[in-house]
């Protein structure tokens, strides 16, 4: 089982991204859960998700506290206390930003940093910061963790076909590097 | 059947449907909101074909359902934390009147302080307004128990309302795979709504809660507590005619987890459990011989049931997510000890409390319970109440 | 047929002998109600004088021909909301849906409820028996009770005397909602209640109707059970309680008051406005007067 | 009525009815001579304790409660209040 933290803003789509996730993961047959983590969630509030993924039956429905990935879904929330915490060592680091993951504060115990710019994906197509279905592709390429045809079909289903441009943007435009100790 | 990737609340909704209720009455409240808003969309859509009230209060939610059941009707609604405690006038009425019907109670923290997050408080507040209230671990067991509440509840020897209670937050918003059923096998398993025991009908007048003595009160009262307890029974038979058409079973009123060569004994409720069920076998890996009682009816209580359970085990500790005011303790500790009087072990024994207003009720705590229960196993009696809670 | 007519041919669905008391008009119009409503009607009366008084039953036995039941204080129009959708979706919208309350399960604690139930436009005919306050449980004040009235809750002092608030006028209230039929109603006028009571009825099978009917209390307002219908037609005749309908979204006046009598004639006739000086008088004399020209403009549009 | 299973407080084997006549300490007398068989005095009883019984209202006292409006209200004061025991 894999445990997995996402960090967002409201109104950037965290939620639905994880839905698909685990639709996806369902789908192909796989066990997913998602949990948001409710606060009073505005538009633009920092807002935080918990995604697990799986073989077997998912049984805890507990945060997560350890995760062995983070996807970061805007790059001003890596200068709050609570983003890196508890990153598992080697853990994988998902982010979407326009820096360089030596401007990005990546903490010691990161094996890989990978970095995507979902938000410029998102507006050029859609004219607007919705950057869940660019991080989603980015998401697939370095996880492995979902089935990619899946991904893409339940992304259509849902959202249509110029998010599924935005998933396979951030699927090729992402870059993967092992984080510099 | 199909697997689909749903929230807790999506699946009440989809399974209230699949029940055919001739009405629904709802009022949005946190966490509950999502229920009432699905259905909404399934009956504008057309999909449900319900009398779909949306009323000014939770009070005239369970009045507007109270009429329709007393002319005949399957009903459905669910609700949360001051939802639930607005509704009580008529809730309590509900089930004294013995009228039949599914109420999912999605668990809130009662306010003060000001909340509107995860607990059970709401619905262990109202264990005593003469409901049924079964409480589910996941998502599946939400579907699965909405439709099996409503042959419970219209079983000849019960005709008492049932709520099927599932945490706020923590299983109301969580996304994981559901088995749906589709409308042909939920209509071969649960038959068309019949009761007619209390019943407004021009052609049949009678007076529904004339004014009544308390000779005769008493009677109706010491009727529905052995309806409660026959319902037990009914409750296991259920479950049996369920694995047979769906295959899953719940075991009953409680289920058992690796309790049989069991030393100590966690007691989960709702949610928390599959989370108890991963330290069970944490605990287990480092040869610690723990097992796990989900107690899944608080009402009717399964006091025998829990006792056998119990029975020769060194220790155990009832993990609550409300609080019993007056007893610095979890209410369904204090049931479950009442429930072990007649025997004659000697038990290390102790209530835990945690997740209250939303907190989490992690591993680490589960983990933390059950090396509490191993250090005092061999210390019976009762030992300090265990707060599963940060440190500030 | 004319409505004496009707009354002495119609079959009564009340319990011949309740504990109402003499001189009673909250019995005068639920009898007649249900007369008119007959056999294929299911009633609801909440707690008050008249579910007090053993209309809803006691132990096994009913005090109805009828289907009744005794709702909560709170939640009479949304409880005979679920009876009605019921009814209409085993295609037996015929069955006439009635609640016959007082003014606190009306105006007060079950306010909200029949605010709902009129909102959602669900097809019943609620009436508001009104004796002004809580008669049932020893005369404590309600929302409808009038300014001045002596009251258990608001009794006459040296410091404070009698109730310190004009009355919420809870017809004129429901009116503003999108209703199907609005109307008051006096026992004394007979006629012009029957008239009403049958148009309410044939609304409500459209939607939700609702009459005030002013119900004078002998026990509570402190006059002799005899006077009970004179006290009603003071109460009218001083535009105290104008009689008039709503329905097609216009508003009639249905009893026109061109002479009005001073409300003095009415206040003086009981108890319970005993203590009123001269200017609480005058004062409320002027209330009377706003309310009725308030009607009279919307009457006029 | 149909015999039910009282699972539940309901009432239908037979009516509540209470001895209501027995309140009375004046009961209301009809002068016939005076009647003009107007009606008022039924539409007014709230015990409808006055019947219309072959073309002629009658009052009767099986729960008449004596409260005497039907004697106020009479256009014609065709009805009397007597005081009960001490006969006419």
């Amino acid at each position: 089982m894999k445990e997995i933290r996402l960090h967002g803003r409201g109104g950037q789509g965290v939620v639905k991204a994880s839905q698909i996730v685990v639709k996806s993961a369902v789908d192909a047959g796989g066990y997913g859960q998602f949990i948001p983590f409710f606060g009073v969630e505005r538009k633009g509030s920092p807002v935080f998700g918990f995604l697990r993924l799986g073989d077997e039956p998912i049984r805890r429905n507990t945060q997560v506290y350890e995760p062995e990935l983070l996807l970061i879904f805007d790059d001003t929330l890596v200068d709050l206390p609570t983003t890196y915490d508890g990153l598992k060592q080697d853990g994988i680091i998902i982010v979407n930003s326009k820096k360089s993951a030596s401007e990005l504060k990546i903490p010691s115990q990161a094996g890989k940093v990978a970095i995507v710019d979902a938000t410029g994906i998102s507006l050029k197509l859609f004219g607007k910061n919705i950057p869940n279905t660019a991080m989603l592709g980015a998401f697939a390429k370095v996880t492995g963790l979902v089935d990619w045809e899946i991904l893409l079909a339940e992304i259509t289903s849902e959202f249509g076909e110029k998010n599924k441009e935005a998933a396979i943007a951030g699927y090729y435009e992402v870059s993967i590097a092992d984080n510099k100790k | 059947m199909k697997i689909k990737a749903m929230t807790g609340n999506t699946t009440a909704a989809i399974a209230a449907s699949l029940c055919r209720p001739d009405l629904i009455a709802a009022y949005p409240i946190t966490p509950q909101s999502s229920v009432a808003e699905y259905l909404s969309e399934l009956v504008h859509s057309g999909e449900l074909q319900t009398n779909y009230v949306t009323t000014e209060s939770e009070h005239s939610v369970m009045s507007v359902i109270q009429g329709a059941a007393c002319a005949g009707g399957r009903t459905f609604t669910a609700t949360s934390g001051q939802g639930l405690a607005l509704m009580y006038e008529p809730y309590f009425q509900m089930s004294t009147m013995r009228l039949p019907m599914v109420m999912a109670i999605v668990t809130r923290e009662m306010i003060s302080p000001c909340t509107v997050w995860s607990g059970q408080q709401d619905a262990m507040s109202v264990r005593d307004a003469g409901w049924l209230q079964v409480y589910v671990e996941n998502n599946q067991e939400i579907m699965d128990m909405i439709i099996q509440g409503y042959m419970i509840t219209e079983h000849e020897d019960v005709l008492i309302p049932i709520n099927v209670c599932y945490d706020g937050f923590y299983l109301s918003h969580l996304v994981e795979g559901v088995d749906v059923p589709s409308q042909k096998e939920v209509d071969a398993f649960l038959p068309p709504v019949h009761f007619n025991h209390a019943i407004l009908d021009p052609d049949n007048p009678m007076a529904v809660d004339s004014l009544t003595s308390g000779e005769v009160l008493t009677r109706y009262r010491k009727g529905h507590l052995e309806a409660m307890v026959k319902t037990l029974d009914v409750i296991e038979e259920v479950d049996k005619k369920f694995a047979k058409s769906f295959g899953r079973s719940y075991g009953g009123a409680i289920e058992e987890y690796k309790c049989d060569d069991a030393d100590i004994v966690l007691v989960a409720i709702g949610g928390m459990t599959g989370t108890a069920r991963d330290a069970v076998d944490m605990a287990r890996d480092k040869g610690i011989k723990a097992g796990l009682i989900k107690l899944r009816f608080v009402r009717p209580f399964p006091t025998d049931r829990i006792a056998n359970a119990l029975k020769g085990k060194k220790a155990f500790a009832v993990v609550d997510r409300s609080v019993c005011f007056g007893w610095n303790a979890g209410p369904m500790y204090t049931e479950v000890r009442a429930a072990l009087i007649n025997g004659d072990d000697k038990y290390s024994h102790f209530s835990a409390i945690g997740g209250l207003g939303g907190a989490d009720i992690s591993i680490k705590h589960m983990t933390s319970v059950i090396e509490k229960l191993e250090s005092v196993k061999s210390k019976p009696g009762q030992h300090d109440t265990l707060w599963l809670m940060k440190e500030f | 047929m004319n409505y004496i007519e009707k009354l002495r041919t119609s079959e009564d669905m009340v319990t011949p002998g309740m504990s109402a008391c003499q001189g009673c008009c909250g019995e005068l119009v639920l009898r007649r109600i249900l007369q008119i409503s007959g056999k294929n009607t299911i009633v609801c009366v909440p707690p008050g004088c008249m579910s007090g008084a053993g209309v809803v039953g006691w132990d096994y036995q009913t005090g109805m021909k009828i289907p009744v039941h005794i709702p909560l204080l709170t939640n009479t129009a949304s409880f005979l909301s679920g009876v009605s959708q019921m009814y209409q979706r085993k295609g037996r919208g015929d069955v006439n849906m009635i609640a016959v309350a007082g003014d606190g399960a009306t105006a007060d604690g079950g306010f909200q409820s029949l605010s709902g139930a009129a909102e959602r436009n669900e097809k019943m005919l609620y009436v508001c028996y009104d004796n002004e306050g809580y008669m049932n449980t020893g005369f404590q004040r309600s929302s409808t009770t009038t300014k001045g009235s002596r009251t258990s809750t608001t009794p006459i002092g040296e410091a404070i005397n009698g109730k310190q608030q004009p009355s919420k006028y809870v017809a004129l209230i429901m009116s503003m909602h999108a209703l199907q039929y609005c109307a008051t109603a006096s026992p004394s006028h007979m006629q012009d209640m029957v008239a009403k009571v049958e148009r309410g009825l044939a609304e409500s099978k459209k939607g939700f109707a609702f009459i005030h009917v002013i119900a004078p209390c002998p026990t509570g307002w402190s006059f002799e059970p005899d006077m009970s219908i004179q006290i009603a037609k003071k109460a009218v005749a001083s535009n105290m309680f104008p009689l008039w309908e709503k329905y097609n979204g216009n508003y009639y006046i249905t009893v026109e008051n061109k002479k009005p009598i001073p409300v003095k004639e009415f206040l003086q006739s009981m108890g319970k406005y005993k203590s009123l000086t001269d200017d609480d008088i005058a004062q409320i004399q002027k209330e009377a007067d706003t309310k009725y020209e308030t009607l009279k403009k919307l009457a006029s549009e | 009525m149909s015999k039910r299973v009282h699972i539940s407080p309901l009432a239908n084997e037979g009516m509540y009815i209470l001895d209501t006549a027995s309140w009375r300490t004046e009961r209301p007398v009809m002068n016939k001579e005076k009647c003009i068989e107007c009606g008022l005095c039924l539409t007014y009883c709230p015990v409808n304790a006055i019947i219309f019984d072959e073309n002629k209202y009658k009052i009767t006292y099986n729960y008449c409660k004596g409260c005497g409006i039907c004697a106020v209200e009479c256009p014609k004061k065709a009805i009397d209040m007597v005081p009960e025991g001490g006969g006419k």
